[in-house]
């Protein structure tokens, strides 16, 4: 780490001699990476300034680590952890993408998950910095990650039930204009007055309600003034 | 019957009356001044359309609050909810009773006005310690918690620079330290250290920038006054300004000559003349002060919380007591005293 | 005064309120809130959300020691930047311990994104990072282009870079109003914000909008840069130095500013790696990590800069580092006017692409740090995942590391010395 | 504000075809919602109790109220004379004047911005653009001083609850300014799953104003067309008394 911090290093000169077109460039890495995990040399795969290889998820931790202290490779930044969803019946992935000053290209590792049980070792033991990266995933997609301290949801609420990010998660085509309109399911039944959005929904809850919601019992005038207002913007709080 | 008992009261009733009655105007014209001065040193017209050049937009933004739904939220202490704007903004009313705008012109002429004024002031902190206690809400707690612990400390090295404008002229009425100042040049000349240690005290005393933590926009919402409304907020917005005004009055007051004019011919006149003469130099004065105080808040940045107090207790309060050495000294030693 | 007759009273609707919650309180079996005569609620504790914690972290920053309370700052508070909610346990007046919430901005961006066709992701990710839209824009379509397999033209790449470079300049020209406005300044912020609008107003002469801009396009720009438009760039740079210059006579040498930010949250370079910090904030931290030269795009590896570092790792560095960006930015667009080739701006592309199936990873270096996209295609018109690595999002997890033993005042300097924009972290 | 006798009709002012709808106040609905400008007494012959009493002065109606329709918009389809009576009433008409001018003139914004727009926002309160020109005082940091929302930004799920306690917090009168096209409409994200689709879903809103973001002279335009707004009193405008119960406790809530 050392000789990064001066300005003059070849670790920060790199950059500047470096053509991008050529996947040749990326050869050094490549025979590093087939020496080291010859295992693994059967999925590397490479484009223009990138490699990509492949390994099973319950070895992230493992690969990761060698990748990170190998004083030939030393992936020393995370630049990027994400996951992908293949389809029902397939399998998740986690796509770690690292950089490495003595590299020109970057690293992407794909991690395979088993779709069924979603489970894979964290790798906040090796950068802190993946923390937010795994309570997201964890969010979108619902991977968990073993280890992890602090998984709870990053985005969503926490009593959200849905993983957002999942192929099976289909968004409403045109909320707007479809029958639902006026009532996205998100919008928190348990504290809103629905009445306010809908007079179905109203009707249909329980008629005890919980503090907050406009229970108060309508007397005979109230009922008479409500009725004549059948054509008011019911989606409006009054 | 006594009459001049009678006399008496009714002047001071009369006088009370004015005093109060001119609060109001005056936070007007500073809030006003505030909003077009920081306006142009930002590069900005300001409020331009109520009036002419906008003149009367602080007084429509007065009414306005007055005219708000006044909340009281469900889990406040109602009673000294209700009470804190009221004893911050009598505290600030109150101490002006003293202040003497020109010859003859002061509601309430004392020996001790001095001590008068210092004590009064001292009792606003108090509402807001109130206000922040009663409010039930955590920001208020901790605007009335800086506030208590930035006034109290600032209380001492602003009392104590003063001290040393008392020792001077040997007297405890603002209308003779006046006098002094006409036969003897203005204080400041004398207090060059006990002024600025004044200034800055004062100016955290009545929680201005770069001190205003008490109400700190970015920190803790809006201090004090996060869970006030209406009038009541008011109050607080009112006493803010009305404080500035008379700590702006005190430092002419003390340091540099009141009603005096800069030049010692004709420094005062007599009769109602004199009376308005008086008024134009007090009322400039002070209003210089007050855009003193509305410059820095266009400039600068507030200072931290330790930071305020360490500036009171590691630095004014030891150079405060060191001018206040020097200046006992210089009277004995010159017999400078106004005490004759 | 006529007497009111029970019967016909109209009754106070808020009497109605409180009798008809005390039915409900009395029917649900839930204790009223206490009320003014009632037992005074302490503040020591309430604060702890009704469910049992989902994690060790959740437990540990809502378990109390004596003399503790926990502050809640946002979701709306006057400077979080945003959305964002920061429950903060404070002693006194040092904080003990912080825990930042987010998610009160998140607006699905990725999923809208994988039901956009290419071309009209561009627009969707203008809005992640609002301060810096050509960023967002810029590493989309590096990927894009990647995935399609084609190049955008070389005078393309110049405009490019030229509007990034402005973008960069307001955005950390804001961030210097921010940071003095969180201490209570007020005037930087509007001194920035003119600087900004100048800048913003040129933007849109050549994009048509004036923050979301949509300039970008898979394969070039939307427009061309005109004579009229270099010859009011020339009137903006000669403008621009003197404008940040009033703002950083107002704050740098000010010694109240000075003595707020020197050695305030102190973040060592190995730490802000294994954070994964990037961008000014890691370079404030002494690393020398510059995606623009880590891993040139675009032109970038045609222009003379180097990487600025500064060693203290505090707030005031990360300020100075800002500031030395700005001047390097006005540098970089010198460099790009006197060198910008003709030629077209547009590769010639279908309006819906379809590339081949693949991965693609692209990454800009934005006024935040690291921003990248990762893109899968499947072979149709939308992207099959399109992910995005915000750089502020990864930041702001800094915070509890570095605040635990600052006072409350000092939150909101950090917080805007990291400089964060939530329409990022949340996206 | 209009003045007519009982049963004639001043034909230049009140044209019922040329009624602006936005100019309807929304029916009174709660029951026991005064009327500011009535002057009831009780009448036992009657059902509803109260009535106005019997004048033949000259009736002063807010906004050219004429017609049946318009009067039972008012809610004072029961009170045949409407609600004002007499010429010393002129006085408080003329004082309810007096204040929405002041209230116009003094909109203070609370300082909370969600997203994009709020740069905007801000810009619009910045030197180029200085919406303090129209007594739009600096942004207030506490919900409890100030008048005007301005709801820039897209409103999510997760924020709606907070916003509506802010809402709520406001004292009355209040105003809602919806700032683009995510808070009209939900706008750009209208099919997420995190959104939602409008911010009048949530909360009344008394002008919107679209772009994505508009420009800071449009919000400025928006806020001057709140200003006629409050002149005219038409809008939102509610008293405290329709506020309806307010919540107490939100998931998430760290008080």
């Amino acid at each position: 780490m050392d000789d990064l911090r001066r300005p003059g290093s070849p670790a920060s000169r790199l950059g500047r001699r470096r053509a991008l077109t050529a996947p040749a460039v990326a050869g050094a890495l490549v025979r590093a990476l087939t020496d080291r995990f010859p295992e693994l040399a059967g999925t590397l795969w490479t484009d223009e300034d990138t490699v990509e290889v492949q390994i099973d998820g319950a070895r992230s931790v493992e690969v990761l680590s060698r990748l990170r202290d190998d004083p030939e490779l030393h992936f020393w930044y995370l630049a990027d952890a994400a996951a992908a969803d293949y389809g029902v019946g397939e399998h998740f992935e986690v796509v770690y993408h690292l950089y490495s000053d003595l590299h020109p290209a970057w690293l992407r590792v794909r991690a395979r998950v088993d779709r069924s049980s979603p489970h894979l070792p964290s790798i906040t033991g090796l950068w802190e910095g993946a923390m937010f990266h795994e309570r997201e995933m964890f969010d979108m997609m619902g991977i968990i990650f073993d280890g992890n301290r602090d998984l709870r949801r990053i985005y969503m609420s926490p009593d959200y039930r849905s993983f957002p990010q999942r192929r099976d998660f289909l968004l409403p085509d045109d909320a707007a204009d479809s029958s639902a309109a006026g009532v996205n399911p998100l919008e928190r039944p348990e504290t809103w007055d629905l009445s306010r959005f809908s007079e179905e929904v109203a009707h249909s809850i329980d008629p005890i309600l919980p503090l907050g919601t406009s229970a108060m019992a309508p007397g005979p005038e109230a009922a008479e003034i409500e009725a004549d207002e059948t054509d008011a913007d019911k989606s409006r709080p009054r | 019957m006594d009459w001049d008992l009678v006399l008496g009261i009714a002047r001071f009733v009369v006088a009370t009356t004015l005093l109060l009655l001119l609060t109001i105007p005056t936070a007007f014209i500073i809030i006003q001044m505030e909003l077009k001065v920081i306006a142009l040193m930002q590069l900005r017209y300001g409020p331009n359309r109520v009036g002419p050049k906008g003149m009367f937009q602080s007084t429509i933004h007065g009414f306005k609050v007055l005219a708000k739904e006044d909340v009281t939220p469900d889990l406040v202490d109602r009673p000294t909810f209700t009470l804190a704007p009221w004893m911050v903004f009598m505290a600030a009313a109150m101490s002006m009773l003293v202040i003497p705008f020109a010859p003859g012109l002061v509601a309430f002429e004392s020996s001790i006005s001095v001590v008068y004024f210092f004590a009064i002031l001292g009792l606003s902190v108090v509402g807001l310690l109130v206000a922040g206690w009663a409010s039930y809400n955590k920001y208020s707690l901790l605007g009335g918690l800086r506030s208590a612990a930035q006034m109290v400390s600032y209380e001492i090295p602003l009392t104590l620079s003063i001290v040393g404008v008392v020792v001077l002229t040997g007297s405890l009425s603002f209308t003779q330290i006046i006098e002094w100042q006409l036969q003897h040049g203005w204080a400041v000349i004398w207090q060059l250290v006990g002024f600025p240690i004044f200034f800055i005290a004062a100016t955290a005393e009545i929680n201005r920038t770069p001190f205003d933590m008490v109400e700190a926009d970015s920190e803790i919402v809006a201090g004090f006054a996060t869970e006030y409304s209406g009038m009541r907020f008011g109050f607080f917005f009112f006493a803010e300004y009305v404080s500035l005004f008379i700590m702006s009055a005190i430092t002419v007051t003390l340091f540099f000559g009141g009603w005096l004019a800069p030049w010692p011919f004709p420094a005062q006149l007599e009769g109602f003349i004199g009376t308005l003469y008086g008024l134009f130099w007090f009322f400039l004065k002070t209003y210089l002060f007050v855009f003193v105080a509305v410059w820095m808040r266009a400039t600068l940045p507030r200072v931290r919380v330790d930071q305020l107090m360490g500036l009171a207790w590691k630095v004014l309060l030891p150079v405060a007591l060191l001018n206040l050495l020097v200046t006992g000294v210089a009277v004995v030693v010159f017999n400078l005293s106004g005490v004759q | 005064m006529t007497a009111v007759d029970p019967e016909t009273r109209v009754p106070d609707p808020i009497e109605l309120d409180r009798a008809e919650e005390a039915r409900l309180h009395a029917a649900l079996g839930v204790d009223l809130p206490p009320r003014p005569g009632d037992e005074y609620a302490g503040f020591d504790t309430v604060g702890i959300p009704d469910r049992p914690p989902q994690t060790e972290r959740e437990a540990e920053i809502y378990t109390l020691d004596e003399g503790e309370m926990l502050v809640n700052m946002g979701p709306q508070h006057p400077s979080t930047h945003g959305v964002m909610r920061l429950v903060v346990k404070v002693r006194g007046e040092v904080v003990v311990d912080l825990d930042p919430v987010l998610g009160y901005l998140h607006r699905g961006i990725e999923k809208l994104c994988e039901n956009a066709t290419y071309t009209t992701v561009l627009t969707y990710v203008d809005p992640m990072d609002y301060l810096s839209s050509m960023h967002n824009e810029h590493a989309p379509a590096i990927a894009f282009e990647k995935l399609y397999g084609i190049r955008a033209p070389k005078r393309a790449e110049y405009i490019r870079a030229l509007v990034v470079e402005l973008n960069r300049v307001f955005s950390h020209g804001l961030m210097m109003g921010f940071l003095a406005l969180d201490m209570g300044g007020l005037t930087p912020i509007l001194y920035g914000f003119i600087n900004r609008d100048e800048t913003v107003e040129l933007l849109s002469a050549i994009s048509g909008q004036r923050m979301l801009f949509n300039f970008f396009r898979v394969g070039g720009v939307n427009w061309d840069v005109s004579d009229e438009f270099i010859s009011r760039l020339s009137s903006w740079r000669s403008n621009v130095g003197r404008s940040i210059g009033d703002n950083e006579a107002l704050i740098t040498e000010n010694e109240i500013f000075t003595a707020r930010t020197k050695g305030m949250g102190v973040l060592s370079g190995e730490r802000a790696i294994a954070l994964g910090v990037s961008g000014p904030n890691l370079r404030a931290s002494g690393v020398p990590f510059d995606v623009r030269k880590a891993h040139p795009y675009s032109i970038y590896h045609e222009l003379e800069f180097e990487v600025i570092t500064h060693s203290a790792g505090d707030v005031y560095a990360r300020y100075l580092q800002r500031i030395a960006e700005i001047k390097q930015s006005l540098h970089l667009i010198d460099q790009i006017v006197d060198q910008m080739p003709h030629g077209p701006v547009q590769a010639q592309v279908p309006g819906i692409i379809r590339p081949k199936p693949g991965r693609a990873f692209g990454a800009v270096e934005s006024p935040r740090g690291l921003y990248s996209v990762y893109a899968i295609s499947d072979g149709g018109p939308n992207p099959y995942r399109f992910r995005m690595r915000d750089p502020s999002f990864i930041s702001l997890q800094v915070m509890p590391v570095l605040m635990p033993g600052h006072l409350i005042a000092d939150t909101m300097a950090i917080m805007a010395s990291l400089d964060p924009i939530m329409g990022g972290v949340d996206k | 504000m209009a003045v007519t006798t009982p049963g004639k009709q001043d034909p230049g002012k009140q044209d019922p075809g040329k009624q602006d709808p936005g100019k309807q106040r929304p029916a009174l609905k709660e029951p026991g919602h005064k009327d500011p400008g009535a002057i009831l007494t009780r009448d036992s012959g009657s059902e509803r109790a109260l009535v106005p009493t019997e004048t033949s002065a000259p009736i002063i109606i807010p906004d050219q109220a004429t017609g049946d329709a318009l009067l039972r918009e008012f809610g004072m389809e029961e009170h045949p004379k409407g609600g004002f009576h007499g010429l010393l009433e002129v006085i408080p008409t003329r004082a309810d004047w007096l204040l929405d001018l002041i209230r116009a003139n003094s909109l203070w914004p609370l300082l909370s911005g969600l997203s994009c727009c709020a740069i905007e926002m801000m810009s619009s309160a910045t030197s180029m653009n200085d919406i303090d020109r129209f007594g739009m005082f600096p942004f207030r940091a506490s919900p409890r001083q100030a008048d005007v929302l301005i709801v820039a930004g897209t409103l999510t799920t997760k924020m709606a609850g907070p916003l509506v306690r802010l809402w709520e917090q406001m004292p009355e009168p209040k105003w809602c300014v919806a700032m683009g096209t995510c808070t009209t409409s939900g706008g750009r994200f209208k099919r997420s799953y995190s959104v939602v689709q409008g911010v009048d879903r949530v909360m009344p809103v008394d002008v919107y104003v679209p772009g994505c973001p508009p420009r800071p002279e449009g919000l400025i335009y928006g806020l001057l067309k709140l200003q006629e707004l409050v002149k005219q009193r038409r809008g939102q405008w509610t008293t405290y008394v329709d506020r309806g119960p307010q919540r107490l406790a939100w998931e998430g809530d760290v008080r």
